[in-house]
């Protein structure tokens, strides 16, 4: 299709555009930045109102450059929700609020086109483009808090290894531009199976994948998440954790289905190790965790190795929805858990988990509701998280992955571990500090969003897959 | 008459008992008592007819369903036939008259209603029993009766002795109940059915027995042998009973000496035709009764206390029994049971009198009460000289017709045995007869007085009943009792033997004779022996070290390996599961070791050999971003390596 | 004169490996984003070999590389950024002294 | 209301867990009205379905149908059997009893009333839930929701170690748990067409080395629960640190459903591999009896006496459950429904002195038979319950375990015996140290009992002696079903 057909299909991303620029422009006119974030979210509102019903049939887009799918689809909504919901969360965070707060809704809304895009992208350079896109303003708004030394060092550390990671991406499109004589991943995938080119291929694709690895946190290459997540402002944080990570997977998925044919077989074992190796850390190093923010983080870290799970048994159409459905669960669950700790930590001054004591007295809704996204994350039922889990898992079951599925149920329940430390702390430990004032709307208005997000979709699972899988 | 009306012998206590339990305390008072008596007096009336009517050759027996089993069902029922109907009439009588005897006693007691809800459910629970049609029926009724002894014993729980007495006799009796169980479900398991007319009629005819397996059938004899020698304190298990001396006296009188004790006999004669089954399993009986016959025996000779006396006399009557029923002489030991039961009940209830007149229990201090307690002690000397088997009196008709058994069907050894503890019998109730009626008062602080009538009537009762009820197994009646109870399971009879006759009443009256001149002259003879035989006095006085046994080598190592598993429950159990969660958090631990320590000096180690490499000389000095760098880079070199197959 | 590939991807080989060892040996964060910038070249010069030789339409490879070359100048001016507000709040620029956050 | 009968059995407590988060927290008669009321109400309800329920049929009745998931079959379904009947009765009974046991006992634990009764009344919803679900998927689903209620109601109302009880009891189910969700998720997987439907998976067959590793699956989760030896360390910690109440509920429901699952799930699913580890779970049973026995025996403190009494009685459902046959079944599925009401009215008998005196250590009591009688009765009833006297329930699904057991191992049986010698041992042991004796002057001043307190006991004093002098009336309801699952059982052979 050629560009000016495909504009017809793009309106969402040029909406966004648009109202990213316009953004930039209101934060010059506008005193009260706040005013901003609103038309911020408008915009978003505007987007999403925008996307239509996926096509029945795929479309490729400015020849082939984007391909738009139900696939593409879904990671829009998840992207657009994760971005309106940072939003919100950043409503109620009080650092922001100086004169560059205009500048971070801006920011965000060309976040929101970076990762529309990268969902759609369908060759190599426009994968590059959009990841580092994302990435690139992933490192802005990490350090965006002037005055914050941990921001500032998060900012630097995103920054350097993002970029060799990114590099090292570049360097295996590179080999793989120079095995297929083609960008498109459909011809990408033939190259890989072709005994010749096999060598420089699995090179490129290796150093194609340290990228993605980077980008889900996947061990070796997560241990920039934890200093990252912890020094970036919460909203920050609570976006970093979710949406990127969404759109790794979402990318990896993409190029596993169009790149590997039969070899993929061999990399089974490999991804069955990594995401062992995933979750076994992150949950290893997660228990002695004292800072929430930390804390979360590695447990995002093992989340992703629960994820995948989902791609270690990857033809397996269960494994695939496993991890549609993990990530929308994660979505909701983690968004909910760090607008939790973002409003908490607003009230109180401080992101430590001790500061979290009496909470269930002092804040009962926050703790009441922050319990929710710790069972979810958990994976106790009729939570999201659960159902999540139990898609994996079962993918896992499915493929007889027994070895695998034994270590994610340790795991679990190791996870399960520290996950009650942070309720104890809320529940059991008695308050000795006065009652926190009443949170402001928009950040109870985000955390009840995706409670409620949180269990619908465990609740009416049915309804949820259907919408999510079609 | 309507034999189902005996459903009402046991419901009528058991409603006293609901009723005192209830309201007892609060509204019935001093009159509980009157309902007891009531209820007891009226299951009598409405038993005897019935016991008559079986002594005329009735047999009657009802049943309804009760518990489903495998693809039956256990029905319940009764079955009154001539051993029940003997046991019946004498537990409806002898229960009856020691309630009356207690109202008296008892009097101003503060728990005194419950006393009697006590006794009512005892007494239902001893009806049930006798009046049982199967196994299971009469396993419930015997434990709920191991229960009232255990309140009974415990009646005056403040008492620490009390306290412990109660558990450890309810302990005791639940070793051989839990034998009594295993032995039901071997019998269940062999023949299908825990009835007592049905497995009657599977064994008692030898084509259907053969079916049977023979070791099953030894199993299950032998394990509800356990049940008796719990229940009737037989050794090893007697430790308990004297121990329950602690319970008020008409307990001891009703409980520990005229039924409960009594039903692990009957628990013998019931499953006679097990054991005729297999007779390889006799001996074991015969062995056991005859020792405990003379352990106990032999204990009493040493004791002060007037009821432990007794309650060693009790055990080592019970052995008698036993002995016989091992003997194959079902109608030599029911015999001595009934006879027994009256006696020892009113030695029992003597005792109570002396004890509540004189509020002392130590025979050494007592004496020539004889003319202050005139009807106590002319009842207890007839009792006495019923035991120590003095003809005309009942007990010397079973006693003679239990040595017949063992002298006629050969076991020399038990005969001599039993013969000895008859004249040990004799000479340790007539100690105890003289030390507390004859003679001077030993003790100035004594000041005894006569029961009240309530108390004393019964004592002439069953006096009465000690004198006249050997008769229906005398000659005069041409032993008219064994034959009735042949009808039920037949069993060998013998004739009646001068020699025997003569052996028995020698020993008798050498015993009195010989406690007659040590006690009533005060020739000292009895210090003299003691000294020149001190091993066997020490282990007459202590009980041949029974209970220190049991404490040595069961109790406390069974607390102990309580202590230590819980100990190991505690550590290594537990353990195991902290130290998977310890585990856990230590690796964690040890990740963030291996992070601070182990990561840098990689790094510094690979930086200072790449610093080699580039012969440049300069300190390598990384920051943490390196190394998170380094490690993703490590990792990318195993991946490519692992897919290039590189190694 | 047509230099062959093989000379070429080894050259760009070393160049990757030399950015390499930048970024894992450089104090300097400047240094350390010179050195990411070596990689990116790297990867650059691949395009556009490969562009000349195996590429079915050329111009795909070296539009590649004007993106990358696009690219590494961002990440450059938002490196520079950073390590200047870094400087500001810690005065250093040194990447072992950056480590506040950790474990 | 009759057609969707059992979906208002599981659901009545969580409106009124719901309608109570509308109730202001200071209004504590309100709070305590609307959590009786909607436990009564369910009580109430399940005296409905008692009598809608047939005794003489063997399959499900009531059963409730929807399509739920319908992506991977699961189907809201419910469903009662004479399995699961008896177990519903006792679950709303218990739950009545511990209702009104919490009266006085939280408000002297000190308040935060509304948050025990939204918890409490959840607690009841995934109890009644895990008995009814006939959907593999939703049973997982209710038994999870069982842990969480439970781990704040003991984390936060519980003594001195209640952090460490209540996570311990919380990572070692859900541990347990995490197996058998892998082995129900692969039980679908090889059924064919997949479903989670129990009526349909009955009646599938599976190779035996599948049964077997799905069975140790299913095993894990539920054995915890139970707790079978050696994984029973969880549960000495949880009862004793508990608060009363909770306690109750631990020792009289969730217990059960260990057991339940065994009967429920393992059995009928994996007869040949339940066939193949019977010696392992007849061996099992019988160490955790005497094991149990032994241990309680060792106690100073009451309430873990009563704890490590439960291992060992739960030992005897075990036991029959390892005999596979008609009594053994049934000594099983009585026993679960005894120890419930036995123990329970033990804990509660525990909470009851502990409320006055402040402390569980047996050898600082002694005497309280004369200072309360009434107190003393009740105790000596429940311990004579529980240590099997004939005449009172426990006595009944003993002898039944034992006779079902005897046909299976001799010496098993003859060895559990033994555990029976140490229930009385224990028990006497207690009484003895708690009730009998010189009166410690300590406790010249404590009151008997209260009528609130003798109305928690009454009502399961009446189950224990109906049952155990006539037993009829519940094993009717019984026998069908498990006559039935015998049938699928030795089918499958």
């Amino acid at each position: 299709m050629g560009p000016v057909e495909s504009l017809r299909h793009f309106i969402p991303e040029l909406v966004l555009l648009g109202g990213a620029f316009t953004a930039f422009f209101l934060d010059f006119l506008l005193k009260n930045k706040r005013l901003v974030g609103y038309f911020a979210l408008l915009t978003i509102v505007a987007a999403a109102c925008l996307l239509k019903a996926p096509p029945k049939e795929s479309l490729d887009l400015f020849y082939g450059f984007f391909h738009l799918d139900g696939f593409a689809n879904l990671f829009r909504v998840l992207a657009l929700i994760a971005v309106a919901a940072t939003i919100l969360i950043a409503f109620g965070f009080s650092p922001l609020r100086d004169r560059y707060e205009g500048e971070f809704y801006g920011l965000f809304l060309f976040m929101a086109f970076a990762l529309i895009t990268v969902a759609a992208a369908n060759n190599l350079l426009m994968i590059f483009l959009s990841v580092e896109f994302v990435s690139i303003l992933s490192y802005l708004l990490a350090g965006f808090l002037k005055n914050d030394l941990k921001a500032k060092e998060s900012a630097v550390k995103y920054l350097l290894f993002g970029s060799v990671c990114s590099a090292v991406m570049l360097y295996g499109m590179s080999l793989l531009f120079g095995a297929a004589g083609s960008i498109d991943l459909p011809a990408i995938a033939r190259v890989v199976d072709s005994p010749a080119m096999k060598p420089l291929g699995m090179i490129g694709l290796l150093c194609f994948f340290v990228g993605l690895g980077f980008k889900i946190s996947m061990a070796p290459f997560h241990m920039w998440a934890p200093d990252v997540y912890e020094g970036a402002p919460t909203p920050v944080t609570a976006f970093l954790t979710v949406a990127p990570k969404a759109l790794g997977f979402a990318v990896l998925m993409r190029v596993l289905a169009s790149v590997f044919g039969e070899s993929y077989r061999d990399w089974r074992q490999v991804l069955m190790w990594l995401s062992i190796l995933t979750m076994t850390l992150g949950n290893l190093t997660a228990i002695s965790q004292t800072n929430i923010k930390r804390f979360l983080a590695y447990s995002s870290i093992a989340q992703a190795g629960y994820i995948l799970m989902g791609l270690a048994v990857f033809p397996s159409p269960l494994g695939k929805d496993g991890v549609l459905i993990y990530l929308f669960a994660y979505l909701f669950t983690n968004l909910g858990a760090f607008a939790v700790v973002s409003s908490v930590g607003d009230r109180t001054g401080s992101d430590e988990i001790a500061s979290y004591s009496g909470l269930s007295e002092r804040a009962p809704v926050s703790a009441a509701l922050m319990t929710v996204f710790l069972l979810s994350l958990t994976g106790i039922p009729p939570l999201a998280g659960f159902l999540a889990k139990y898609y994996v898992f079962a993918a896992a079951v499915e493929a007889r992955f027994i070895t695998l599925v034994v270590v994610a149920a340790v795991n679990s329940a190791v996870a399960a571990y520290y996950y009650f430390r942070v309720i104890r702390t809320m529940y059991l430990v008695p308050a000795d500090q006065p009652a926190l004032p009443k949170p402001p709307v928009s950040a109870a208005a985000v955390t009840w969003l995706m409670a409620a997000g949180v269990l619908g979709i465990g609740l009416f699972p049915g309804f949820f897959i259907k919408l999510i899988l079609g | 008459m309507n034999p189902d009306m005996i459903y009402l012998v046991p419901l009528l206590p058991f409603t006293a008992f609901v009723v005192n339990i209830l309201l007892g305390a609060r509204f019935l008072k001093h009159r509980a008592s009157w309902l007891s008596i009531a209820t007891s007096a009226a299951a009598c009336a409405i038993a005897l007819p019935i016991c008559f009517a079986v002594f005329k050759g009735g047999h009657f027996a009802g049943e309804f369903s009760w518990l489903p089993v495998g693809g039956g069902t256990l029905r319940f029922g009764y079955l009154i036939d001539p051993l029940s109907a003997s046991l019946l009439f004498m537990v409806t009588i002898v229960g009856t008259l020691i309630q009356i005897y207690a109202s008296g006693y008892m009097a101003g007691d503060p728990r005194y209603s419950r006393f009697f809800a006590y006794v009512s459910l005892f007494m239902a629970a001893m009806l049930t029993l006798v009046i049982s049609n199967n196994f299971i029926l009469f396993f419930m009724a015997w434990e709920i009766m191991g229960l009232c002894s255990y309140l009974l014993i415990g009646f005056y729980f403040e008492r620490e002795s009390a306290a412990k007495a109660c558990f450890k006799a309810f302990l005791t009796t639940r070793v051989g109940d839990v034998g009594f169980l295993i032995g039901m479900l071997t019998l269940f398991t062999a023949l299908g059915t825990l009835n007592f007319s049905e497995i009657n009629g599977a064994l008692a005819h030898g084509s259907a027995r053969a079916a049977v397996p023979a070791s099953l059938l030894v199993m299950s004899a032998l394990f509800m042998f356990c049940g008796t020698v719990g229940k009737s304190a037989q050794f090893p298990l007697h430790v308990w009973l004297p121990d329950a001396m602690e319970g008020p006296t008409p307990v001891s009188a009703l409980i520990h000496a005229a039924t409960m004790v009594a039903a692990g006999v009957f628990l013998v004669a019931r499953a006679f035709v097990i054991f005729m089954a297999v007779p390889e399993t006799m001996p074991v009986v015969t062995a056991i009764g005859c020792f405990t016959a003379f352990m106990a025996a032999f204990i009493a000779l040493t004791q002060t206390d007037i009821k432990r006396i007794l309650a060693y006399s009790t055990i080592s009557q019970l052995g008698y029994m036993v002995t016989a029923l091992g003997m194959q002489g079902l109608g030599a030991g029911t015999f001595h049971l009934i006879t027994h039961a009256f006696f020892k009940a009113l030695l029992f209830l003597g005792a109570g009198s002396v004890i509540h007149g004189t509020h002392v229990q130590d025979i050494r201090q007592m004496g020539g009460l004889f003319r202050k307690m005139p009807h106590t002690a002319i009842t207890f000397i007839i009792a006495s000289l019923a035991l120590a088997g003095i003809p005309p009196l009942s007990g010397f008709w079973s006693k003679d017709e239990i040595l017949l058994t063992a002298f006629a069907s050969g076991n020399i050894v038990v005969f001599w045995v039993l013969t000895l503890s008859a004249f040990m019998t004799a000479f340790y109730m007539f100690r105890l007869v003289f030390m507390t009626f004859f003679g001077k008062a030993r003790d100035p602080h004594v000041h005894a007085h006569e029961s009240p009538a309530v108390m004393t009537l019964p004592l002439w009762c069953l006096a009465i009943g000690s004198v006249v009820l050997g008769f229906p197994g005398s000659p005069f009646m041409h032993h008219w009792f064994q034959r009735f109870l042949a009808h039920a399971v037949p069993h060998p009879e013998y004739h009646p033997s001068a020699f025997v006759m003569s052996c028995s009443v020698i020993a008798a009256v050498s015993g009195i004779a010989l406690a007659g001149i040590i006690y009533l002259k005060n020739v000292h003879w009895a210090e003299a022996v003691a000294k020149a035989f001190r091993p066997l006095y020490q282990l007459s006085l202590n009980k041949f070290y029974v209970d220190e046994i049991y404490s040595r080598f069961v109790i406390r190592p069974f607390l102990a390996l309580g202590r230590v598993l819980f100990h190991f429950d505690a550590t290594v159990i537990d353990g195991a599961v902290n130290g998977a969660g310890t585990g856990s958090m230590w690796l964690g631990a040890v990740k963030n070791w291996f992070d601070k320590n182990i990561v840098d000096g990689l790094v510094n180690f690979v930086g200072a050999f790449t610093c080699f490499l580039n012969s440049v000389v300069k300190r390598l000095q990384t920051g943490l971003v390196q190394n998170y760098l380094l490690i993703a880079f490590l990792g990318f070199l195993v991946f490519i390596i692992r897919e290039l197959k590189l190694i | 004169m047509i230099i062959p590939l093989p000379h070429v991807l080894l050259f760009s080989l070393a160049l990757f490996g030399i950015g390499a060892y930048g970024v894992l040996t450089r104090r300097n964060i400047i240094g350390i984003l010179i050195s990411i910038e070596l990689m990116l070249n790297a990867a650059g010069i691949n395009l556009i070999a490969f562009s000349k030789t195996t590429a079915l339409a050329p111009e795909t490879g070296q539009i590649f590389a004007v993106f990358v070359i696009a690219i590494a100048a961002m990440t450059a001016t938002v490196g520079l950024a950073i390590v200047l507000a870094l400087y500001r709040a810690r005065k250093t620029v040194f990447a072992d002294e950056v480590n506040l956050l950790k474990w | 209301m009759t057609s969707h009968l059992l979906s208002w059995i599981t659901f009545t407590p969580l409106l009124g867990a719901f309608l109570l988060l509308c109730i202001p927290k200071r209004a504590h008669n309100s709070i305590r009205w609307i959590a009786l009321a909607t436990t009564a109400i369910t009580a109430a309800l399940v005296g409905l379905a008692f009598s809608l329920f047939r005794a003489s049929e063997a399959g499900f009745q009531l059963v409730e149908r929807a399509v739920w998931i319908p992506q991977f079959g699961v189907q809201y379904l419910l469903g009662m059997d004479g399995i699961s009947f008896p177990m519903v009765v006792l679950t709303a009974l218990i739950s009545l009893m511990a209702c009104l046991g919490s009266l006085t006992h939280i408000r002297v634990k000190g308040g935060r009333e509304k948050e025990y009764y939204f918890l409490f009344l959840l607690l009841e919803t995934g109890m009644m839930g895990t008995f009814l679900a006939l959907d593999l998927f939703l049973f997982y689903i209710f038994w999870e929701v069982v842990l969480v209620p439970m781990y704040f109601l003991i984390g936060i109302w519980g003594g001195p170690r209640k952090e460490y009880a209540a996570i311990k009891f919380f990572l070692y189910t859900l541990a347990g748990s995490l197996f058998m969700l892998i082995g129900i998720v692969a039980v679908y997987f090889a059924s064919s067409p997949h479903t989670f439907d129990m009526t349909l998976l009955t009646t599938m067959k599976y190779g035996l080395l599948f049964q077997k590793v799905v069975f140790l699956a299913f095993f894990l989760g539920f054995a915890i629960k139970v707790p079978v030896f050696p994984f029973h360390t969880w549960l000495p910690d949880a009862h004793v640190e508990a608060p009363t109440p909770i306690s109750v509920i631990l020792a009289g429901v969730l217990l059960k459903m260990g057991t339940y699952g065994f009967l429920r799930f393992s059995y009928p699913l994996f007869p040949d591999a339940a066939r193949w580890f019977q010696p392992a779970m007849g061996v099992l049973a019988v160490v955790g009896i005497i094991y149990g026995g032994f241990i309680a025996l060792a106690q100073t403190d009451f309430k873990k006496m009563v704890a490590y009494s439960s291992v060992s009685h739960m030992g005897f459902v075990l036991l029959g459950l390892a005999a596979m046959n008609a009594d053994g079944f049934r000594g099983a599925l009585l026993q679960m429904f005894n120890h419930g009401t036995i123990t329970g009215g033990l804990f509660l008998l525990v909470g009851v002195l502990y409320d006055r005196a402040h402390t569980r250590d047996l050898n600082d009591f002694g005497g309280l038979g004369a200072k309360m009688p009434v107190y003393a009765g009740i105790l000596t009833f429940f311990s004579l319950a529980s240590l099997g006297l004939p005449g009172l329930s426990g006595f009944i699904s003993e002898f039944l375990s034992l006779l079902g057991a005897y046909q299976y191992s001799k010496l098993i049986t003859a060895l559990s015996a033994i555990g029976i010698l140490l229930a009385a041992a224990y028990l006497l042991y207690m009484i003895q140290r708690v009730l009998l004796g010189k009166l410690n002057p300590k406790w010249a001043a404590l009151p008997d009992m209260n009528a609130l307190e003798l109305s928690t006991l009454v009502p399961l004093m009446v189950f224990i002696v109906a049952i155990g002098l006539y037993p009829k009336i519940i094993l009717e309801y019984m026998i069908p079903t498990l006559d039935g699952l015998l049938g699928t059982i030795r089918g499958g052979i």
